[in-house]
């Protein structure tokens, strides 16, 4: 059915029509419309049979997670930013002990200086704690992708992370077409765990291994991220079957027929790239996009297959890894290696900052005419940045940084643009 | 009879007691106790924990007609109880982290409720780093929203897994890796240290006790009574390590039972907040019986001892004496 | 469930990991012998009848009693019970009432005619028994049962020899001295009353006998040279004592005079308090030396019977006696002092001890006689094989305790020496001493005061003076035993071993380690209330 | 497509304008993107939120830097932010929450060469407190957009009133809305 609703509250809606069983929630910016939904839904009875526990931090909410699914319960918990680093430790152990938790992180920046506003820096954090990872463009694809993850965790044992942008997406209202719950209920069987704690069938589970067996277990949990390779595309298709349109798979091209420049990036700033893009096909020139949708694992071979005619690729990156550069752009490397292909990394975003088509119109252009250094950052304002290197440079005692830089800037008014 | 007996028979306090009947005898004398911390674990000779965790439980077992699951802090007792590719443990077992182990078990227990499973019970249980220190946002999470778990937590005042470094539940003057016995204040400092059975009373949840391994039928009588409620409970077990008191092995128990007869450990147990009974002590002893069997302990005697220090620590037992009214009427 | 690879286990799978090899001692279970036991001359083993008296299985207490002493219901009585001096209990509160329970047992019986085995088979063996007192009675009934034809000979006319010449009614009333000696005959000790040994190699020739237990009391009075006038009222101790027995009491008039310091001479001064006397005892020594037991001396005090130490007596006659008064000197002893004093007496009683009348052994050869006894080997056999000895006869201290100790002792040895092998005795275990036990375990219980008759009562008749304890208070006193070295099945070691490494095999058959698994913490050792388990060191 | 930026301050429903706006839009079949000027607003601090209005599916995620249509909930703004900016000219549109004339608020100048039938000033605060008993100017200003553009109807605007409130709440915007577009109407005639 369609509708014209958040991105959070069309989130919320699929979750439940996923009957879950245990859902944890703690507040923070910008997942809250999504929890606060899920436990109107549990209070009012339009979820049936769930358990919606507000937990005393993201930690705890992980853990009752933890508990939940080893015990054989069907359970959801979001967060963002720093919720997202204040469990990372159980989010490795969730990954760890192969509880398939379904997870959304509203992608959103981390301090400090503090920052609400959204980029990817929280998740690619999270990049190597064994969770699947996948990024949906539009609130239509983050409700697709939820209802897939449960799928997708349960079949492989595996907790999966639904990254969507924070604010851009989670506090838009648009059309989405929400999916019945007979669709839904067809698509998605009832959870059988792997393994449960029961005491009908009593087992030990998170027991210390040593070096004798560490390493095998660790290459089982690359190996599961592999066979989701193969698996991501399969549910994507079957998802198709039922519901009527495409979502999830691994990668998405656009335009990418005879594209001798490929612009790669993850999640809603696909929408702008495309609209961009056009533009500059319009303009005769030879530009493709691709997105990825799943981060971890990361579609090494789909990739370089889709890229392999181009002669550069700009990663466009929410995220920045400090001291090197980008985080994407080094994993498309890797897929792209040995091809004459060059790669640029574009850090933009950071912190919301907004990415205008006027940018990715002048950045795409100098890429395309090698003007542009290796590791670039969109509309950096390098001005600011020398005044505080001089300032640095002069006195001990420069004061916090980013205070300066908002007197430098004068004043905290939003910025348009 | 119960009475009758515990006035008369000889070994009143021993584990078993041919005069009783079966069902009035403690768990750990049954033959078919469940032993659910089984043999072949890990723990030192003489590990308290160790015993501290088949006491409670096998009394949790036999309370629920074995239909339990426990959850484990990260700690001795988790690394001793499950080295690869073996386990110790005869009933279902889980742990996840250090910190989290009150939230596991809210997540079990959630998911037996939302599986209409309500006769299958949940325990969580961990030393006191994992309690005290770093899993106490969890433990207070839990007591908060009065979830249906009852926690254990074995107390050996210290962070022994580690190889013995101060925790919240260190006495003042012990020694431990990161309080030697050095500088103006030998050891751990007095004024410090965190009351848990206290601060869960102030959560105002339906049980909480402190027992110790020294007297099996109050311990086995405080498991069984917290697992006939429901809601968060909590029972704070003093289980003396040798190996990080410098203590012999053989007196593990002797310890407990002088923790509680000199006072230094007061064995009671409250309800919603407000203290309902209190363990008296038999006999009483002077702190220093208590101090002197502990190498932790050893810098306050030797050539000239600490007679301050004992005298601070003897009236820290006193307190507690007068707190709880640990004497019988009459006694010295 | 196939389960994910090593996060994931099967339960109680640790089993396989033996953790016994860390052990570099190892616990052992033992018993040990508890102090009662090592003290009582009779060879009682106390602990074990007091532990099934705790179950209430009264009968089972007896039965176990009765292996090693016939005569529960005497000693409940007779017995100066040191063992309750030796009983750890003692340390605690007070001593476990181990006589008075016995007694109680003793007269359970008695009421219930519970009665003894008669031997499972004849040996064809026949032993003679001289004299039916304590000792010849505890030989004769253990010869029996190990299957000896027994005969008894006694030269007076009734059963309990110095036992109902020696101890008084209001101690020892004689149909409890009777029913338990009647149990004996009644398994077939034959007894010949008024039947007097003055050859017993001729007797034993004549009665066809194997061996022979020499058992005679010592019933001849001690004489000292008292120098006195005719109308001197001068009599011996044990005469009085037996002249009770009779039908015509003794004459002694108002005031009585007893000489000596003995139990003899308590028992005839309270004997005569209970004939209306008013008896003095004059004893040469202080109150501290006196041989008598004290709370013997104390119970006599209490009735009235005067007392007056540091005196010896130099002349008596016509209702005068005079009296000089002692001092003890650097080494304790006492010596004259000149000072006469004078007493009004009507009669004077000397209890300066007794001896044994050993002509029955002038034809024996190869004995070997010293002040007044025979000297008997290990085994009890006099110097002449085939003729044991024991009771008042041999060098040893004399009372009825000690006199059933030996005739049980005895019985043995005749019966292997009749097998013509030499008896062995079990090797004593090692003593269960105080510090080997963990008392906190123990319930706090003090020691139940037996009833005792009020004063008036006990001076003006010959009721019995002890009571004794009902049902309740006897099982009560039995719990109170620490049991001492002897496993009790208390559970702590199944129960206290952090490894479950202790097996409990089930009622009555204790427990085993499984050193599979034990890692010689020594916790079981140091929690067992009874110090019935040690570490031994591991060989490597 | 079709852009409209809302000024306004914390609590005076600004972002709920935007959504509301979107739903209105849907409802006739078009697609709507409605999205806030994300931030950690409080009551009176200055917000902005946009709508996107399009026939075809909107993929463009970037603020909306050269609007179709700005509606300024609070003129206070004027002074304090660049909310003028990026407006397109001669042909966009401005409805003001206000009882003074566009001169008196000093922007003549800025609309000289304007349709002059595409600047509204109107008295939404005032219309809101009439209706629903509280300031917020959203709806009224709605319905004048509505009015003024014909881009959405008013019973779109009301439907999708109707989707955000109900009971009293619901009725009430809805005069106030209602009244709102026949004051422009009624403008609207008069000039022609």
């Amino acid at each position: 059915m369609l509708k014209q609703c958040e991105g959070s509250h069309a989130v919320a809606e699929a979750v439940a029509l996923c009957r879950p069983e245990v859902i944890c929630a703690y507040p923070i910016s910008p997942q809250t419309h999504i929890v606060e939904g899920l436990g109107e839904m549990v209070k009012s009875g339009e979820i049936k049979n769930c358990e919606f526990i507000n937990v005393e931090s993201e930690f705890a909410a992980m853990s009752v997670a933890i508990g939940s699914s080893a015990a054989g319960a069907r359970t959801y918990t979001a967060t963002a930013s720093q919720g997202l680093l204040f469990m990372a430790e159980a989010v490795y152990n969730a990954s760890g002990l192969g509880l398939p938790i379904v997870m959304t992180v509203a992608n959103r920046a981390i301090g400090a200086p503090i920052n609400i506003w959204n980029d990817h820096t929280d998740s690619m954090s999270q990049r190597d704690c064994g969770w699947i990872q996948i990024f949906a463009e539009t609130n239509q694809e983050a409700l697709d992708l939820h209802i897939q993850a449960f799928k997708l965790a349960e079949e492989l044992s595996l907790p999966v992370m639904v990254c969507m942008d924070g604010f851009i997406l989670t506090h838009a209202y648009e059309r989405v077409d929400m999916p019945t719950q007979a669709q839904v209920d067809a698509f998605l069987p009832p959870y059988v765990p792997r393994q449960s704690l029961d005491p009908d069938d009593p087992v030990s589970i998170g027991a210390m291994v040593g070096p004798e067996a560490f390493s095998e277990v660790r290459y089982l949990a690359h190996a599961k991220q592999l066979q989701a390779l193969e698996l991501i595309p399969r549910i994507a298709a079957e998802y198709k079957q039922i519901f009527g349109h495409e979502a999830g798979g691994l990668i998405r091209p656009y335009r990418m027929e005879g594209a001798d420049t490929v612009v790669i990036a993850l999640g809603s700033v696909l929408g702008t790239i495309k609209d961009t893009v056009d533009e500059m096909c319009d303009d005769g020139l030879k530009v493709g996009v691709l997105g990825i949708t799943s981060f971890r694992p990361f579609p090494l071979a789909a990739i370089r297959e889709a890229v392999k005619g181009a002669q550069r690729i700009v990663v466009l990156e929410k995220s920045l890894a400090v001291g090197i550069g980008g985080i994407v752009a080094t994993n498309v490397r890797m897929a792209t290696d040995g091809l004459p292909i060059k790669v640029r990394t574009v850090i933009a975003g950071l912190g919301g900052r907004a990415i205008t088509k006027a940018s990715l119109h002048r950045v795409i252009r100098q890429v395309m005419h090698d003007q542009i250094e290796p590791v670039h950052f969109l509309d950096l304002d390098i001005g600011i940045v020398n005044r505080v290197l001089e300032r640095e440079r002069q006195t001990r005692r420069t004061g916090p940084i980013a205070e300066n830089i908002l007197r430098d800037l004068g004043g905290v008014a939003p910025k348009l643009g | 009879m119960d009475q009758q007996v515990k006035f008369y028979q000889t070994g009143t306090f021993t584990v078993g007691n041919r005069l009783l009947a079966p069902e009035q005898r403690a768990v750990q004398a049954d033959m078919a106790r469940t032993n659910s911390l089984n043999s072949g674990h890990r723990a030192c000779q003489g590990c308290g924990e160790a015993l501290g965790a088949r006491y409670a439980i096998d009394a949790a077992m036999r309370a629920c007609d074995n239909q339990l699951i426990a959850v484990n802090a990260t700690g001795c007792l988790e690394v001793f109880s499950t080295p690869y590719p073996e386990t110790s443990w005869q009933i279902p077992w889980i742990h996840s982290l250090f910190g989290n182990t009150a939230a596991v078990a809210t997540g079990i227990a959630a998911a037996m409720r939302v599986k209409g499973r309500k006769n299958v019970r949940v325990i969580a249980q961990g030393g006191d780093g994992g309690t005290t220190d770093i899993g106490f946002g969890c433990l207070s999470g839990m007591f908060e929203r009065n979830d249906d778990v009852l926690y254990i937590c074995y107390d050996n005042e210290a962070y022994m897994n580690t190889g013995v470094q101060r925790s919240s539940a260190t006495p003042p003057a012990a020694r431990t890796a990161t309080t030697m016995p050095l500088g103006p204040e030998p050891g751990n400092v007095f004024g410090q240290g965190k009351n848990v059975p206290r601060i869960a009373m102030a959560h105002g949840i339906p049980y909480v006790a402190t027992a110790t391994v020294a007297d099996l039928r109050d311990l086995e009588h405080k498991v069984t009574k917290a697992m006939s409620i429901r809601g968060a409970r909590y029972i704070h077990i003093f289980v003396p390590c040798p190996l990080g008191w410098g203590a012999a092995s053989h007196d593990t128990i002797k310890l407990a039972r002088l923790a509680h007869e000199t006072g230094m450990f007061p064995v009671y147990e409250a309800e919603h907040g407000e203290v309902t009974g209190v363990s008296k002590i038999r006999r009483r002893v002077p702190v220093e019986d208590y101090l002197k069997l502990q190498r932790r302990y050893a810098h306050l005697f030797g050539k000239k001892p600490a007679v301050e220090t004992i005298a601070r620590i003897q009236a820290m037992a006193d307190l507690n004496i007068r707190k709880y009214g640990l004497l019988e009427e009459g006694a010295n | 469930m196939t389960k994910p690879f090593a996060i994931t286990l099967d339960v109680g799978s640790s089993l396989a990991n033996k953790t016994g090899s860390w052990r570099t001692h190892r616990p052992v279970y033992l018993d040990r012998l508890p102090p009662c036991n090592n003290q009582c001359p009779a060879g009682e083993d106390i602990q074990g009848w007091l532990f099934h008296a705790e179950s209430g299985d009264y009968q089972t207490a007896w039965r176990h009693l009765t292996r090693d002493n016939p005569f529960p219901a005497i000693m409940g009585r007779a017995c100066y019970h040191t063992c309750e001096g030796a009983c750890n209990r003692g340390k605690i509160d007070l001593p476990v009432g181990i006589n008075s329970v016995e007694r109680f047992l003793g007269d359970e019986a008695l009421k219930k005619g519970w009665a003894f085995e008669a031997p499972a088979k004849e040996t064809g063996k026949q032993v003679l028994v001289v004299g039916a007192g304590p000792s010849g009675m505890s030989a004769a009934y253990h010869l029996r049962r190990l299957g000896h034809q027994v005969t008894v000979a006694e030269a007076g006319p009734m059963v309990g020899g110095m036992m109902r010449f020696g101890i008084p009614k209001y101690r020892l009333p004689r149909e409890v001295m009777d029913a338990e000696m009647k149990r004996i005959t009644d398994i077939g000790v034959k007894v010949k009353l008024n039947t007097k040994v003055d050859d017993i190699m001729a007797s034993m020739k004549e009665g066809g006998f194997d061996a022979a237990f020499l058992a005679v009391g010592a019933h001849i009075a001690k004489r000292a040279f008292i120098p006195s006038g005719d109308a001197s009222h001068v009599m011996d101790a044990v005469a009085v004592l037996r002249s009770m027995e009779g039908e015509d009491k003794p004459m002694l008039g108002r005031r009585v005079i007893v000489y000596g310091g003995g139990n003899t001479a308590i028992d005839v001064a309270r004997t005569a308090k209970r004939l209306g006397a008013e008896p003095i005892i004059v004893y040469r020594r202080t109150r501290d030396k006196m041989p008598a037991h004290d709370f013997e001396v104390e119970e006599a005090i209490e009735e009235g019977v005067m007392m007056k130490w540091l005196s010896t007596i130099k002349h008596t006659d016509g209702g005068k006696t005079l009296i000089e008064k002692m001092e003890l000197d650097a080494n304790g002893q006492p010596q004259p002092t000149g000072e006469i004093e004078e007493l009004e007496a009507d009669s004077l009683i000397l209890a300066l001890g007794q001896e044994v009348d050993l002509s029955l052994l002038d034809k024996v050869p190869g004995l070997e006689i010293a002040g007044g006894v025979v000297r008997v080997g290990a085994n009890m056999m006099t110097g002449h094989p085939g003729i044991f000895a024991g009771g008042d006869m041999v060098p040893a201290e004399r009372n009825v305790t000690v006199a059933i100790g030996h005739g049980k002792k005895a019985a043995r040895n005749i019966d292997a020496w009749l097998r013509g092998e030499e008896h062995k005795a079990a090797p004593k275990h090692e003593l269960a001493s105080f510090e080997m036990l963990n008392t906190w375990y123990y319930t706090d219980a003090p020691k139940t005061v037996r009833p005792t008759l009020d004063i008036i009562r006990r001076q003006s008749t010959f009721d019995e003076v002890q009571g004794g304890l009902d049902e309740s208070n006897a099982l009560f006193e039995a719990r109170r035993c620490l049991s001492c070295g002897n496993c009790f099945e208390c559970d702590n070691c199944y129960g206290v071993c952090p490894d479950n490494s202790v097996i409990k095999l089930g009622p009555g058959k204790r427990f085993q380690f499984n050193y599979d698994y034990c890692k010689g913490c020594g916790i079981c050792v140091a929690e067992c209330p009874c110090g019935a388990i040690k570490m031994v060191p591991e060989e490597i | 497509m079709f852009q409209v930026r809302i000024h306004g301050r914390g609590g005076q429903g600004v972002v709920t304008g935007a959504e509301m706006l979107s739903i209105a839009a849907f409802l006739e079949g078009r697609y709507a993107q409605a999205f806030p000027s994300f931030g950690s607003e409080r009551t009176g601090a200055p917000v902005v939120a946009y709508c996107r209005l399009d026939d075809k599916e909107i993929r463009l995620r970037e603020p909306i830097m050269l609007p179709d249509a700005l509606i300024i909930q609070d003129p206070t703004l004027l002074h304090q932010v660049d909310v003028l900016s990026g407006l397109k000219r001669p042909e966009g549109y401005i409805l003001i929450n206000t009882n003074k004339t566009f001169a008196e608020l000093g922007l003549d100048d800025f609309v000289k060469n304007m349709h002059s039938g595409r600047l509204i000033s109107l008295p939404a605060t005032e219309i809101s407190l009439k209706h629903v008993g509280r300031a917020v100017p959203n709806v009224p200003l709605l319905g004048g957009f509505a009015a003024a553009s014909d881009l959405i109807s008013l019973a779109s605007v009301v439907a999708a009133i109707k989707d955000k409130f109900s009971g009293k709440v619901a009725e009430g915007n809805i005069a106030a809305a209602t009244e709102a577009y026949n004051i422009v109407k009624a403008k609207e005639a008069s000039h022609a």
